[in-house]
């Protein structure tokens, strides 16, 4: 049950390397200036940053229409920049800004665009399943072939949300996609103490629901695992579950002072900086040198740059903001 | 001429408007569905939603497993992305597994997407004690809901309202946490030609001495008050409690310079509360006497049925208090 | 994982067979007549009886040992008589009686004996669980051996406190023994359609936690096995899940008409009667006589009777009753 | 001599007393264990529990998974076995996912069982908004609590009283809900010699022409505008809102005629509704004013810390709300 999924080279579209490297470059940027931001008391709240897990956003990202949905975590900004939310607006929502693009209502932890299809960001551990099965319910019942992405840690595994929604999700054989980013922490604990059975893989079969491993740092595997899963889900063959195992640099929260990352273990993960993994592949094959790799992510810095030069500049939500959007009419 | 219109001339059982408001918005929406646990092919627990699965098919009506986290996560899910769900919460104190998709989910998102989210969907929850149901099965959580910005709140009290105010929940773009009253279901009565709006009161017998506020099944427990008792009581059946309409309130109370707040829920910290207060406030200058409720005790609801008796407000009390207050000014 | 705990006949105590039918004939007879006095409206409120579920109550409940604790569910009945709660304290119960075992306050779905170590019958479906891994924590921390028993239908399964509770059970490696009784039904529903993986005990592996399933109408065999797995509880060795496959006679709840079983399931269940299945094997190794059997029955039926006409004799609680116990001091 | 006895001399943070508490506690009572996500190796996500691994062993500080279903049911479980567990739910947001073993089983099942259970747990929860943490993580439902039978609910809201009513608290052999707000910990002050018993309300600041009742992190606002006005404050900080002290209030109120009521959580039924509403039946006559409420407006708590600001109650408003109430009557 664990492999009925390969990333077979012949089935597999060709893996669009240099667009994925470009994103991770973007979410890399994004994220480490946002760290920075949030230290220096220029974004507000709370704050948790994906840095090392890029590949499992861009692969994933990629690998979706236009129109499917994603719904994630507290840990969403990448899976919204591999959406394509805009960075402008996205930076502006980070900064409290009425031009932010929940006009400063959601934040870090509730970041949404639902016109590229991003449900939003969540701020309850497991959330995003029991949302993601229902925008795949809706893609069913009204026969749109759109896949729904739930994005959860390894920790929203022990959460009776997850158990609830994947059995869903399996019962009713939706197009639903199941990426459980397994970066071994929540919060300050050590996921494998707090199961018996850490594999996520494996504690899947309990649902009959399909699932693989795969290197989260690798953002080709990624890609094409997600391709084949995306298309599988499409094709009506029901949920699919991914596990990517992958590494949060910082700590749970901007300025966690991380006692409990063992030593060397944070630094044996850097060295599989999934920007490098594929940066060497990208050199190797000729698609971009070093160099252009450089640029690639010059330009993602300086995309990031613009975005918080002008987040800076831009006002706090009118009061009546407050009032706003509470209910529809 | 359809078998609803036919219907619609003759006397009804609630239970059976109930079905009819549901069957109606399933016919005239492709995007309704209806899921609960044993809501399809066994017709509800209660038979509430008998025959839909039958004339809807599997696809719109929906047997769940007994996953309320998941299904009623999933509906609110299904809400964001097109669909618009009702969904049974089978005992209101079930709440209890899966208050997140309605408190933190469904009641916000719409607010914290700055409106880029809608979500159109109906919670049904049956409640109520008097039928030695035990604590468990027995609780009136109503001002939890209207505690929620977010959440609309309706009540039905009569068998019109039991067609109409489902019809206007599931046509309302917001979350409708919609407040079914098991003792009720077998209540008959008339449907009306001309609907009330969700979030009008209505006076459901005009009086001059007392005005009596109340909603759901204490309805009909105030009416029999009105008839038994020497005092004259304008009986207002409330219908929702968010939006909660104050005007008609006020405008009795400005007549009557009395006011009584009945309802089944216990009542300290209840519902009631949030009437009492603002109509002390806003008609402190003309208020004759103090506004009074009357309300379950702070106890849980016991199983005895004479023990039950003993603490649910009985027509004989409201009467009684109704009396006290003419007599106090 | 599955087979873990087999019933040897070398380590296993002799099974009290005579002792194990005894408890099924008192359990048979109890549910006989709750269902025909909840028919005939002498018993109040909601009742679930485990007619055809003897086996599984006697064979657990017989291998505990005093002290040990029980949490069950709505289908209660036969873990309270099988763990010796008092027949007439808890008739009287049922009947809403001051005399009850819970003073009228508890009844069908709420009966509880903490003095027999029987946490209570519980309304809220997969709520057994949790507080059995509370009670196992406790006796773990207080270095008590007690074990403590969660009975729960299959269709708890589903929900999240199953997966949250068990998981808690496999990490503290708590003496908690984690029994299902998979009747088949939840309600109204074929639970084999609500999971893809109807086999709890496969379901279980999930969390690491060895499982074994067992003919639950044949006491015997569901006594050895308790015995082994409490054993292996108290020896430190963890959690242990038992699923007794069974079948309820009646309908979810008296009075359910029961479309939904095929035609001949229930008659080929009846013909596995679990007394019968125990009686034959009494009579072949001449431990008990078609009479001796037949005069057990009676002795139940007897007993039962008895606790009847005392529970009709007796007055309903006293109204202060409803007042008492909210808190201690 | 202890330290906790030396450190009783000098001034400390709120969240130091916390901890002091609860060490106080746990060495006090073998019985006495804290659960929850991160309490412990981890010392609490806000330090709050700092310390107490490292003192009383894994086996009385206990993490746990992210399952607050699982893990509060087995603090519920494991109170009514023996032991008095404190239990954290990490933000008081996250009860959506467990409050049914608050709500249905710690709350009724003393009184279900005719006080045979007996269930001291305490459920620490915090709270709050002012630190733009977004919808999710910002309400106070303290009213909620208080509308269930069979809880208790506090809200220290000075140094002295997180150290006295979380031993209160832990003494208490009922559950306690334990509401700390996160604005609070770093507030500093003394530890009274005296501590206050749970259910009595304390007049914070003796006033002569209006009193102004509150609790929790409002405390210091509330003094803040009793220095900064021109009315003369009475301000009460009522600890508890169940019990309820209605002794201390109405004894304020008769004095000063005026009563304002101040709370953090929604206006819209919340807890002040109950104690406005009591107060305009007990007092009609000796009222001078109407009793008004400032809490927050009917909305979600908006991330941005602008918006968040303009819409909790700020000392301006609490002294212009008074001064009105002065110049009304
Ligand atoms: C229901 C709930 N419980 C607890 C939390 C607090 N919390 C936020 S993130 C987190 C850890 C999540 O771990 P994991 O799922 O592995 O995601 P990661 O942070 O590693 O991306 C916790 C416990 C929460 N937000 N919601
Ligand atoms: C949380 C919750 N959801 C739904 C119910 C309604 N309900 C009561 S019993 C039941 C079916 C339980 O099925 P199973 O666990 O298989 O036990 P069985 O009745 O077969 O013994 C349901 C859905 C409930 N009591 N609690
Ligand atoms: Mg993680
Ligand atoms: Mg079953």
């Amino acid at each position: 049950m664990s492999t009925s999924v390969q990333a077979s080279t012949t089935d597999s579209p060709a893996v669009p390397e240099r667009e994925l490297f470009a994103t991770m470059a973007l979410i890399r940027a994004f994220e480490t200036r946002v760290a920075e931001l949030y230290r220096d008391g220029e974004i507000p709240g709370f704050v948790h940053t994906s840095l090392g897990q890029e590949a499992v956003a861009a692969g994933v990202g990629e690998a979706l229409a236009d129109d499917d949905y994603v719904a994630t975590t507290h840990r969403g900004h990448g899976h919204c920049l591999a959406r394509g939310m805009d960075v402008d607006a996205m930076m502006a929502e980070l900064f409290a800004r009425g031009a932010g693009i929940c006009h400063g209502k959601g934040g870090s932890m509730h970041v949404a665009d639902p016109s590229h299809g991003v449900l939003g960001a969540n701020a309850i551990v497991g959330a995003s399943l029991p949302l993601a099965v229902g925008a795949g319910l809706s893609s069913k019942h009204l026969s749109q072939g759109r896949v729904a992405v739930a994005f959860f840690g390894e920790g929203a595994v022990n959460q009776g949300a997850f158990h609830e929604a994947v059995n869903l999700a399996a019962i009713w054989s939706l197009p639903v996609l199941l990426v459980c980013e397994n970066n071994i922490y929540a919060e300050f604990s050590d996921s494998r103490t707090l199961t018996r059975v850490p594999s996520v893989v494996e504690r899947c079969a309990a649902y009959g629901v399909d699932a693989t491993a795969v290197d989260g740092n690798d953002v080709a595997a990624v890609y094409e695992l997600a391709s084949a899963a995306a298309a599988r889900c499409r094709a009506g063959e029901g949920p699919f579950l991914i596990e990517a195992a992958t590494y949060r640099w910082h700590g749970h929260y901007e300025g966690d002072p991380q006692p409990y990352k063992p030593d060397g273990e944070e630094a044996s993960w850097r060295e599989r900086d999934p920007l490098e993994v594929s940066g060497k592949r990208l050199a190797a094959v000729g698609e971009a040198s070093a160099a252009e790799q450089a640029t690639l992510r010059e330009e993602a810095g300086a995309r990031v740059e613009a975005a918080i030069e002008r987040a800076r500049s831009l006002p706090a939500p009118d009061l009546e903001e407050a009032y706003a959007d509470v209910f529809g009419d | 001429m359809s078998s609803a219109t036919e219907a619609a001339a003759a006397e009804r059982r609630y239970i059976d408007a109930l079905n009819e408001g549901m069957a109606t918005a399933l016919e005239e929406d492709e995007r309704v569905v209806v899921m609960g646990i044993d809501v399809g092919a066994g017709g509800g627990i209660f038979r509430v939603t008998k025959g839909l699965y039958e004339r809807f098919g599997p696809e719109r009506v929906i047997d769940t497993p007994i996953a309320e986290m998941g299904y009623v996560g999933a509906a609110v899910g299904a809400a964001m992305t097109g669909l618009r769900p009702i969904v049974e919460i089978m005992f209101m104190d079930f709440v209890g597994v899966c208050l997140d998709p309605i408190l933190n989910q469904a009641a916000k998102l719409r607010y914290m997407t700055a409106g880029a989210l809608e979500i159109p969907v109906v919670f049904r929850m049956q409640t109520g004690a008097g039928k030695a149901a035990g604590a468990q099965h027995s609780q009136s959580l109503e001002a939890w809901f209207a505690h929620v910005p977010g959440l609309k709140v309706v009540l039905p009290a009569t068998v019109a309202d039991a067609r109409d105010l489902m019809l206007a929940a599931v046509r309302d773009p917001n979350p409708v946490v919609f407040v079914e009253n098991r003792r009720l279901y077998g209540s008959k009565g008339d449907i009306d030609a001309d609907p009330l709006p969700l979030g009008k009161a209505r006076v459901a017998r005009p009086g001059e001495q007392v005005t009596v506020l109340t909603w759901g099944q204490m309805l009909r427990t105030c009416l029999a008050a009105a008839e038994e008792g020497d005092a004259s009581l304008e009986v207002i059946d409330l219908r929702s409690l968010a939006p909660l309409d104050m005007e008609t309130i006020l405008a009795s109370v400005r007549r009557t310079g009395r006011l009584l707040i009945v309802h089944e829920a216990i009542q300290d910290f209840g519902a009631g509360a949030e009437i009492a207060a603002r109509v002390g406030d806003q008609l402190f200058d003309e208020l004759r006497t103090p506004v009074r409720r009357l309300g379950t005790p702070t106890v849980p609801m016991p199983f005895s049925p004479d023990l039950e008796k003993a603490l649910l407000p009985t027509s004989k009390a409201i009467s009684t208090a109704a009396e006290a207050l003419v007599a106090e000014g």
